[in-house]
């Protein structure tokens, strides 16, 4: 087993597995190592499938829209699997006034970045998905955002970066980093010590641990978020969907099954009995706030249903930087429960800070020590 | 949310004989079943079972489910059914799916008492209409009064695919053949034999190599395996049928307490999948217990004790009885329990072969492989003597846990003695009266009353027949061998169905002399 | 062929709900009410439950216990109706099941 | 418990078998050469392989082939079936219908 690479990437998501992808294409060594006995089991697997711009902090827009322009089109074949990747909108829905007014204000914010997002009426929202029900009166609409399957795209980035020679550790969870002569060289594990020039942590919220062995504290707290999946149904629409009110959110997969997320009014304050077990309010919640929605799905079966911790950055938006303090360290960390729309993007763009040291979009205000005190 | 001291999930045998336990002794108990009707898989039992008398032995299945629901209710356990647990959360919390809603409940201790989940194998064409598994059997003959199909050939020879073949042919079924790639049956001698004997044949290592059929079974083709389960070519045997059913062995249905955090292990002698236990049946988490199946598959009378010492446990567990009661009650299970994990199919004997009786017999490889003892097999056991007069034949060949005949005996004809796994023997001295009580009450039924000096000529022979249409006093049809074959012509000379029987018929034939040791069955011609 | 027990040797006759009639795929059927829809099609001959999403074949009932699955149906215009756990009741409307549709393959 | 299972072993190639073609996962039909294939594609674990391939994520939740799926992924891997994790069931234990999980009975 080599225990020395180029580059070593502390968590196997999809943050890892993309970063790792991109990099062996050029042609760089890279080691993953994954803590849990699974490829991509935080985040990567457990969320919601979004692709989408719409209802994004400014600060992180550009990385999705970048990946929307450039990558998401192209990731089935590139990967050799079926991302389930459609771009067919996003309809973000109100059904009062005040919803109405937070749907504004977000499009207005994303439109002074430029994109492609308006408010339309309940007519028109019912014109591109005449499922919805009438107690929705409009809606954000944004034509270019879409959404993918999480889990082929998850597992399509890390076969495919296999292939290319990644090796991958699951199992092997990172307790230390070291620095060696003041740069960042050793990655400690109870069973193995690895060594690279450059370390990208990308552990979700076991970053906040594994870069506090080197001095780094990137302020995070563990969220659960939960989602559910129905039976397969007969097709009825591709547009993603979320609300003002933020109570669900999900699509129909080409599956067939409708997958969403939804809350439950205690984010924040739920636990677990350590298998990111759900909470036993929360499916009923959801259901009920999508049955609202769509009066039609009522009779739809749940199968399944799941959570996942998320890892909350103090101010929504994710840290992806290099470390100042320690040369040879990246953190790519904190993505809020949205980091999967994102990732090909973040994965593409972290490989060229390594191999460039310059990336196409503009990372200044992800920066790892952006937090400061209130004045 | 609605609170109990004890919430036990499934009603089949191990939760009823928990709920009893504990309600007993002064908790409040509530009982969650999905299904329709309580009792879990004992509904679907309807032969008698084995064991002693505290294993409820020589009862059918489905009337221990009646007595267990009916004591279980008098001390005021709460039964819910068509009630569905869907989820087990932290703080002993479960949701249940009833009437169209979801409560909420939360106990300060839990039984989980889920049973098994039938195994699968698959083959060619086994997704066919037609090809179900042998629980989908059991269910649409002995609930619902469907026949499965017309002609049946059963995968695998366990306890489930013997029973289950027999329950077939009570309903009017054709059971073209019993198959299991094991080179030996797996389930006890004495429900194949019953198989065997109407002339059902058994194939051993042999396995399925396609079900044939465009939109539903029309016939299914067997095939030798070799030691490497490889199909050997040019064994294939094929048989016209409409039904394939499958009896491939049970796993625990886990589920739940994996979901709710309780430590598993993977334990193939306990059939997959299994919490790991205290042996009070405590998981993991502390106040969650388990039994029955869900623990490790056995039959339902150990399920049945398990629940007893959960309930029993639980009670100590909320402090309904204290430390001393619990150990008292526990070594009463306990030697209960171990009185029927012995003989040769006990759990430290699976996978073993065993060659002699605990008497020094030897075992009929001829049963094993075939479904019947051999004619010049069957002197070798006690139970087989021959003598003038009337008297009991008890072709008893495998050591198990099993002794309502002794008791049966007004005579004290029947010996089995303190181990209740020894093979009943002969008390040269008693006088049997041919009352038949015996016969009757052996769930294997493997006793025979046989009088080699009933008439100078003929012999007649007393055969248990659970079958319709009864045959009338005076008709006229064949004798069959162990082997199912033919043997002799035979006349039915008397048929007692009293209510003592059970629903066990004794069917008095004559037939020749010299056939008294070979024939077994009889059937109309 | 009859499939429906008149009587059990240890069971004795089996206890039925009232009968009542039911349609399956427009035709209509007599069953017993409060058994499974999966008894009454079976008494009435029906093995196919349902073709697949994929590769169309079709399915019947195959564990009987609501745990397999196998066997739903479209019920009085519900998908994936669990016909082995579903009691009959009167007039309901039991179509096949294509992949997730009552419309046969062709016409969907 | 997490075990070190290094995605670079060698476990040989993938060789095609004469019964690749046979459904192992009923409900969302997804053949034994697929799991196969999965396998040497990368996915060493029960979870992975269901997550790559939704088998088991269909409407009876891996309830009727999860214990064949082990077995075959074992082979593949070249280990006992018993060292293989099951992946974890999740709520509900059958499927629900949405307008029955958002009913939650009020306190009687």
């Amino acid at each position: 087993m080599g225990y020395t690479a180029d580059v070593i990437i502390v968590g196997g998501g999809i943050i890892g597995c993309a970063t790792a992808y991109y990099l062996a294409k050029k042609g760089v060594s890279v080691i993953v190592l994954e803590g849990s006995d699974h490829i991509g089991n935080g985040g990567s697997s457990r969320n919601g499938g979004g692709v989408r711009q719409s209802g994004r902090d400014p600060r992180e827009l550009p990385l999705a829209m970048y990946g929307i322009q450039n990558l998401w089109p192209n990731l089935s074949e590139e990967l050799e699997v079926d991302c389930e990747y459609h771009q067919d909108g996003n309809l973000r829905l109100g059904k009062t006034e005040k919803h109405m007014e937070i749907l504004t204000g977000l499009a207005d914010r994303a439109k002074a970045v430029g994109l492609d997002v308006r408010m339309i009426d309940g007519d028109e929202v019912r014109r591109i998905n005449p499922y919805l029900s009438d107690e929705v009166i409009g809606a954000s609409w944004c034509p270019t955002d879409g959404h993918a399957n999480p889990l082929t795209t998850t597992l399509g980035y890390y076969k495919t970066a296999r292939k290319l020679g990644v090796h991958f550790i699951s199992g092997e969870k990172v307790i230390a980093l070291k620095k060696v002569k003041g740069v960042i060289k050793k990655v400690i594990t109870p069973n193995n010590t690895y060594e690279a020039d450059t370390v990208i942590v990308a552990a979700g919220l076991n970053s906040r641990e594994v870069l506090a062995t080197v001095g780094i504290d990137i302020p995070m707290q563990p969220v659960m978020l939960e989602a559910l999946v129905t039976e397969a149904q007969p097709h009825m629409f591709d547009q993603m969907l979320g609300t003002a009110e933020a109570d669900f959110y999900g699509h129909q997969t080409k599956h067939g099954s409708f997958v969403f997320g939804g809350t439950l009014g205690l984010e924040g304050f739920t636990k677990d009995n350590g298998m990111q077990s759900t909470n036993s309010l929360a499916a009923s919640s959801t259901c009920r706030g999508i049955i609202k929605y769509f009066p039609m799905l009522s009779k739809a079966k749940i199968v399944r249903t799941w959570a996942g911790w998320m890892d909350l950055c103090a101010d929504k938006v994710p840290v992806i930087s290099k470390i100042d303090e320690v040369p040879g360290l990246i953190a790519a960390c904190g993505f809020s429960g949205h980091g999967f729309g994102i990732a090909p993007a973040v994965g593409y763009n972290l490989s060229m800070l390594v191999t460039e040291g310059k990336t196409d979009v503009d990372l200044q205000e992800l920066r790892y020590d952006r937090f400061k005190a209130k004045q | 949310m609605k609170r109990y001291d004890l919430i036990i999930v499934g009603a089949g045998p191990s939760g009823l004989s928990a709920a009893i336990e504990a309600a007993k002794r002064g908790l409040q108990v509530v009982v969650f079943d999905e299904n329709e009707r309580p009792g879990g898989q004992l509904f679907k039992q309807i032969h008698k079972f084995f064991g002693s008398k505290e294993h409820k032995a020589k009862i059918r299945g489905f009337n221990i489910g009646k007595q267990l629901l009916e004591e279980a209710t008098e001390l005021g356990v709460e039964v819910r059914l068509n009630a569905t647990v869907i989820g087990m959360y932290m703080e002993k919390e479960i949701t249940v799916k009833r009437e169209g809603e979801i409560e909420h409940y939360k106990g300060d201790a839990i039984i989980v008492a889920t049973g098994a989940a039938e195994n699968m194998v698959n083959f060619k064409g086994w997704t066919l209409p037609g090809v179900i598994g042998a629980g989908a059997a059991q269910t649409m003959m002995n609930m619902h009064g469907i026949k499965p199909g017309e002609k049946v050939l059963m995968l695998g020879t366990g306890n489930v695919g013997l029973v289950v073949s027999f329950q077939l042919l009570q309903c009017g079924c054709e059971v073209v053949a019993l198959a299991d790639a094991a080179p030996r049956i797996g389930g006890y001698g004495v429900h194949a034999a019953k198989v065997s004997r109407t002339g059902v044949p058994f194939y051993l290592s042999h396995t399925i190599k396609e079900v044939e059929g465009t939109d539903h079974v029309t016939g299914v083709t067997i095939a030798e395996v070799d030691s490497k389960f490889q199909f050997i070519a040019g064994t294939e045997k094929h048989f016209d049928v409409d039904t394939v059913c499958v009896a491939v062995g049970l796993s625990p249905m886990s589920q739940l307490l994996k979901m709710a955090g309780c430590k598993m292990e993977d334990n193939p002698k306990r059939g997959g999948q299994v919490p790991i236990v205290d042996e009070y049946g405590e998981t993991s988490i502390p106040g969650v217990f388990v039994a029955g199946d869900v623990s490790g598959i056995e039959e339902a009378s150990s399920a049945m004790i398990e629940g007893r010492i959960a309930g029993v446990a639980a009670s100590e567990y909320l402090g309904y009885i204290d430390e001393k009661e619990l150990t008292e009650e526990f070594e009463k299970n306990e030697a209960t329990l171990d009185g029927l994990r012995q003989g040769m199919f006990a759990p430290k004997n699976r996978r073993k072969l065993i060659e002699k009786t605990e008497e020094g017999c030897e075992i009929s490889t001829n049963l094993l492989k075939y479904g019947f003892v051999a004619d010049n097999e069957i002197e070798r056991y006690p139970g087989v003597t021959r003598k003038a007069g009337i008297h009991p034949v008890m072709e008893c060949t495998q050591n198990i846990p099993c002794n309502p005949c002794q008791d049966a005996c007004p005579k004290g004809c029947i010996k089995i003695g303190e181990k209740i796994t020894s093979l009943p023997a002969v008390d040269e001295t008693a006088q049997c009266i041919g009352c038949g009580m015996c016969v009757a009450s052996c769930s294997g039924q493997a006793i025979f009353l046989v009088d080699e000096t009933y008439e100078d000529e003929y012999a007649s022979i007393t055969l248990p027949y659970e079958f319709l249409p009864l045959p009338e006093k005076g008709e006229k049809g064949i004798a069959l061998g162990r082997d199912g074959k033919f043997v002799c012509e035979a006349e039915v000379v008397d048929i007692k169905s009293v209510k003592a029987f059970d629903h066990t018929n004794l069917l008095t034939i004559k037939i020749p002399k010299e056939f008294v040791m070979k024939a077994r069955f009889y059937k109309a011609k | 062929m009859a499939i429906r027990l008149e009587e059990h040797p240890i069971l004795g006759v089996p206890e039925k709900g009232r009968k009542v009639q039911f349609t399956y795929d427009g035709k209509v059927m007599e069953g017993f009410e409060g058994e499974p829809i999966m008894a009454a099609l079976k008494a009435n001959g029906v093995v196919i439950h349902r073709y697949t999403q994929k590769k169309h074949e079709p399915r019947g009932v195959f564990c009987a216990i609501g745990r397999c699955t196998d066997c739903v149906m479209v019920v009085d215009g519900e998908l994936n109706v669990r016909t082995c756990v579903t009691p009959l009741k009167e007039n309901m409307v039991v179509q096949t099941q294509y992949g997730v549709s009552a419309e046969p393959f062709d016409k969907q | 418990m997490n075990s070190v299972n290094d995605r670079n072993r060698d476990i040989g190639e993938y060789i095609p078998a004469p019964d690749d073609d046979m459904l192992v996962c009923r409900c969302e039909e997804i053949t034994k050469g697929e799991i196969r294939r999965a396998v040497h594609e990368g996915m060493y674990t029960l979870t992975e392989i269901r997550r790559y391939l939704r088998i088991g994520m269909g409407l009876c939740q891996g309830q009727t082939c999860s214990k064949m799926v082990k077995g075959i992924v074992a082979r593949e891997l070249g280990v006992s079936p018993a060292e293989l994790e099951p992946a974890t069931s999740r709520v509900p234990m059958r499927p629900i219908e949405m307008d029955v999980f958002a009913r939650e009975r009020k306190e009687a």
